[in-house]
């Protein structure tokens, strides 16, 4: 169950360029925490400051049950991202988590691609590392601008999985896009997850149902309440019926949506 | 037990606290369960319900501005029928008073779906004749005065239940609009509903809103909304829900002074998703602190001391 | 030397570039020079300036709200005939264009204030057709397309230097006020000047200001500001200075990309007093970035994108 | 001729319930500075934000030209001297000053009655120091809640001058007002200077008009610019002419005005 808490934090780590890791103390997200989830924060303002006002949403990189504690890995984008990345460890965290439905993992997949672009590897590390206990094969394709943006590679690499490596100035892997590798898989594939900017996931949707590929993709949507109520975070959904389609809430019904029933603006 | 007496009676409407949400940023009353113990509310004004269902406006929807944010929701909800057969049972045993905010494109429309609620267990119809995100229709009927006013007529005559009706604050003259609602039979008045802005992204070099225009609402907004209850409560003799802005208690006890005599939370909720439950024991506080009794002994007091 | 024209030719009105300081922020012309380069200024609308002296509202004048201030000065200034004696001789030589922003209780004190004006050497006059704080006329004449018209009118008969109508934000419609002073003969339009708000101290319960009732300015309005720019430069054929909550370059490049030829910075001056000097170079930067050479191409770019 | 710098924070230390000592390294402010002027400061604000917005008014305390700091003294009472609170050496502040005219000492004064209240003592240090420097017979009379809120306090037992206090809580000299001292005083003042809250400031106008003693008062007021140009703090000040009396800024013709001259809100 998802709730309210204002907790400490412990560490607080450049780990690329405008990239941050953050460790927080929270033991009741840890406690409910499942993979995909995402946490809904904001910084504590210095006298209820309300500018910045919103809070930002942010995926859970990391739940460490023994530490109880969780780490987001974020990049700087904008004005909360930066107010965020001047925090350090001591400076209280206010956050409404854990928030949104995760990844599932069916029994009946063995051979399973995974494909991160840039922030959107944050998410993928529990995913994978549940995927590899369940002994399931697992492609792991990684796009990103530049060597240093790779989120996580040395873990990932720990792994028993077969890893591509994709950026845009060649700085690792082949040089272009994390897509490019889809036309050279030389194996079918019985299930696709992926998180990255919307151009890449609407290739890997199109590529998903051109080859009957079953999936998910953990969207992005800007978010206002977090819990369902205010309606700015909906995605477009196919569904049966009139129009074909529905709006459901990154929030709650997401940020996980079946990848091939995924619209992207079209 | 609380010391001081919260409940207010707004014309009929009965409520335990003067505390309610602000339709559009509560859903349906049950999303924030996880935050609020719900039956502590005075009431929920649930999202913005229509005739039909609709799928609202495309995304992005909602931008941030200084100490605010812009919406353009477009009214996404799945019709009356659904919120009277589906969603209204699992809120109606909540202590708070459910409030249906109903918005349309005729008069008609809004006659229609007055005759839809007359007759299921809520505790008020929010007249909403202001909203500024739904092109035909909605805006125009909250800055006339003529037009406000027989939308509050044709809904009046489908109904005895409780009429609030939400005022715009892109206008002129408030206190006109004020008036003649009233006149036409509205039972009490929330004001206001959101500034209509924009925010343009200077890289895209287009507005950030897929609809373009949003309505305003936050902290950025309160000092119109403070005025605006400020005037009206001089010119109507029917009670007034104040919001726009409302994030602390000393906020909403702004709201009170000015003439407001229950207040609404809306875009706080997203900040602070306790926000309600500390406006509600902080209200308690501050009277206690200030020596009342009872909440209704500082509604207006501003107005008063100001004449 | 600048790489890019930032120099902007509003319908007569040539400022050597768009980056003005708006009425009642910047005093008149002077009370800066310790932390900005007033020569690289490209205009200052100088305070409100009336027929006679003027003592203004008694203080609490203005309250801080988020994001936002409100104040009631009361149009304070020494009168128009002081103005050109006294003042304006200080500041002729200046190479920014000094614009006085005027204001009448009647449609005639316009007249004369224009008259006496129009064989000064002054780049243009500023009708503010819409200021909050005066009780007579003020805000009246800014809400009633036909009373703004009968304002410009009268004002254009008495002289021929480049008019600016200034509109109020405190309207239903404001594209409506936009073409109506555009067809009685304004050569600019300014927007947008402040909403009406109030702030109460929760422990003196009464209103802060001492008039009660003050305007909005600053980054709180933004939203609502280049909202209305964005209208009005699809409602009109002449040139638009907007203003509204500017803080930063970024700001100001969403207003020229809403449609305005020029800006003007107020509430910002108070906060940051060199704010207008690093508008200047960030403009020019943003051009350079973007391979511009002429501000003037950035004009109305999310209004061309949104079409 | 004022300047807007930003500068270090020094020292910051709690002094009292409430009330602050601030230093902040300025040369450029310590160079310029005159008795009874003040800064017009703001905290560096987190990435823009512009919650709360404006500046604040402060006066200066100290001039230390060998360390080149100045020194502020302020009791939290809102938002603004909140977050001023927080700030820790350091940080830097964003600093308009000096701005005001100051007081200004006269040749042909001799007994001098220096009066102030509450944090209106703040800006008094400098003033009765000059005022011994050149020989003044100086009687300061000194009110505040309590003992804790006599600010300066030790500084000025140092001087040979003749110092009474008086406290709401008499915990500290008399109980009750500082004014209540006007009339123990067994000689004639030749001048009068004060700062403090507008009821005291009141009563000692009102004193010096009686008395015919000449004298300066600093007043406070909600300030904008802090250059004089959007005329949100004036005071009301009598002249010549018709009305009797006409608005001018605080921040440029005062914060010090002509004690006589000065009309409250009447
Ligand atoms: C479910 C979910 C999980 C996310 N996980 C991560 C993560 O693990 N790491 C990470 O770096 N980023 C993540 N993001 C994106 C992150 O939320 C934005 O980068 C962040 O909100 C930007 O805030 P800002 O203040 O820096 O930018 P600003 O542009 O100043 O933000 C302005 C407003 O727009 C919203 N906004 C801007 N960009 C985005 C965006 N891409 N997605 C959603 N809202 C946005 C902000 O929340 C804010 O309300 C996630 C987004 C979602 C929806
Ligand atoms: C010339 C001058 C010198 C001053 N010197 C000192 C000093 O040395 N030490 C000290 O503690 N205080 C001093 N003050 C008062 C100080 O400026 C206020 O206490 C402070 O601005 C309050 O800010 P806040 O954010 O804490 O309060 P808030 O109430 O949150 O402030 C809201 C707004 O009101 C203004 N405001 C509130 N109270 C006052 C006030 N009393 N005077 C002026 N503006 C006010 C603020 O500046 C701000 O714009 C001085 C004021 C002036 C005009
Ligand atoms: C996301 C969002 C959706 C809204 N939807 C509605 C709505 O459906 N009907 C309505 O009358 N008002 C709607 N409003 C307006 C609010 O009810 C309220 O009047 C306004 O936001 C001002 O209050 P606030 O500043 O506390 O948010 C909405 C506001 C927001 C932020
Ligand atoms: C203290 C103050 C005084 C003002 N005086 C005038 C005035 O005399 N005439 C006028 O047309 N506008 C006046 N304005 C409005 C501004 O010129 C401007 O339109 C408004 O503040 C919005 O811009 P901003 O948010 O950048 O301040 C005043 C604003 C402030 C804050
Ligand atoms: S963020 Fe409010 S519904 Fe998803
Ligand atoms: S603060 Fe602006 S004139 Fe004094």
């Amino acid at each position: 169950m998802a709730q309210r808490v204002i907790r400490e934090i412990v560490e607080q780590q450049k780990i690329g360029p405008g990239y941050f890791k953050l460790v927080i103390k929270a033991p009741e997200i840890v406690a409910q925490a499942k993979i995909g989830q995402f946490v809904h924060i904001k910084w504590i303002a210095e006298e209820r400051n309300s500018d910045p006002l919103l809070r930002r949403p942010i995926s859970i990189n990391r739940i460490n049950h023994e530490e109880e504690t969780i780490t987001l890995v974020y990049r700087v984008v904008g004005r909360g991202t930066k107010v965020l990345s001047n925090l350090k460890p001591g400076d209280q965290l206010d956050i409404m988590g854990p928030l949104g439905t995760g990844f599932s993992i069916s029994e009946d997949t063995n051979r399973v691609l995974v494909i991160g672009g840039g922030v959107g590897i944050a998410p993928l590390y529990p995913l994978v590392n549940k995927l590899i206990e369940a002994n399931k094969e697992v492609i792991l394709l990684l796009g990103a601008e530049t060597a240093e943006e790779v989120i996580d590679l040395d873990s990932f690499q720990e792994f028993d999985l077969e890893l591509k490596v994709a950026t845009m100035d060649g700085s690792l892997g082949k040089q272009g896009f994390v897509t490019d590798y889809l036309e050279e898989l030389e194996q079918e594939m019985d299930y696709i997850y992926t998180c990255g900017p919307t151009p890449m996931m609407k290739v890997i949707r199109d590529w998903a149902i051109d080859f009957n590929v079953p999936g998910q993709a953990s969207l992005e949507e800007r978010m206002g309440c977090g819990t369902g109520a205010c309606l700015s975070c909906v995605c477009q959904v196919k569904i049966e019926g009139k129009d074909g389609w529905t709006y459901k809430q990154a929030c709650t019904a997401g940020p996980v949506f079946p990848l091939r029933e995924v619209i992207f603006d079209e | 037990m609380s010391k001081v007496n919260l409940a207010v009676d707004l014309n009929g409407l009965k409520l335990q606290n003067p505390v309610t949400t602000a339709s559009g940023t509560f859903g349906f009353g049950l999303e924030y369960k996880n935050y609020v113990d719900l039956d502590k509310l005075g009431g929920v004004m649930v999202k913005g319900t229509t005739l039909q269902p609709k799928k609202g406006n495309p995304t992005p929807r909602i931008a941030e501005t200084p100490a605010g944010m812009l919406n353009a929701i477009g009214l996404q909800n799945p019709g009356v029928d659904h919120f009277i057969e589906q969603t209204l049972p699992g809120i109606k045993d909540k202590e708070f008073k459910t409030i249906v905010n109903i918005s349309g494109n005729t008069v008609e429309d809004y006659a229609k779906l007055a005759a839809k609620l007359a007759e299921t267990e809520i505790g008020a119809i929010e007249i909403n004749i202001s909203c500024p995100n739904v092109k035909k229709g909605g805006l125009a009927f909250g800055t006339e005065a003529d037009m406000a006013a027989s939308v509050v007529q044709a809904v009046r005559a489908e109904t005895s239940l409780p009429l609030i009706t939400k005022l715009s604050p892109n206008v002129v003259d408030i206190t006109e609009i004020a008036q003649a609602v009233e006149e036409a039979g509205t039972d009490i008045i929330s004001l206001i509903n959101t500034l209509l802005g924009m925010k343009i992204d200077i890289e895209r070099q287009e507005p950030i809103l897929a609809n373009k225009v949003g309505g305003l609402s936050g902290p950025a907004i309160k000092p119109v909304a403070v005025r605006m209850v400020y005037q009206v409560a001089q010119a109507v003799d029917i009670p007034l829900i104040g919001m726009g802005g409302i994030s602390t208690v000393e906020d909403a006890i702004e709201f009170f002074l000015a003439g407001a005599n229950a207040i609404s939370v809306g875009t706080a909720n997203f900040v602070n998703p306790e926000v309600t439950m500390e406006i509600l024991k902080g209200l308690e506080e501050y009277l206690i602190e200030h020596d009342y009794q009872d909440i209704n002994e500082i509604v207006g007091k501003a107005v008063k001391s100001s004449e």
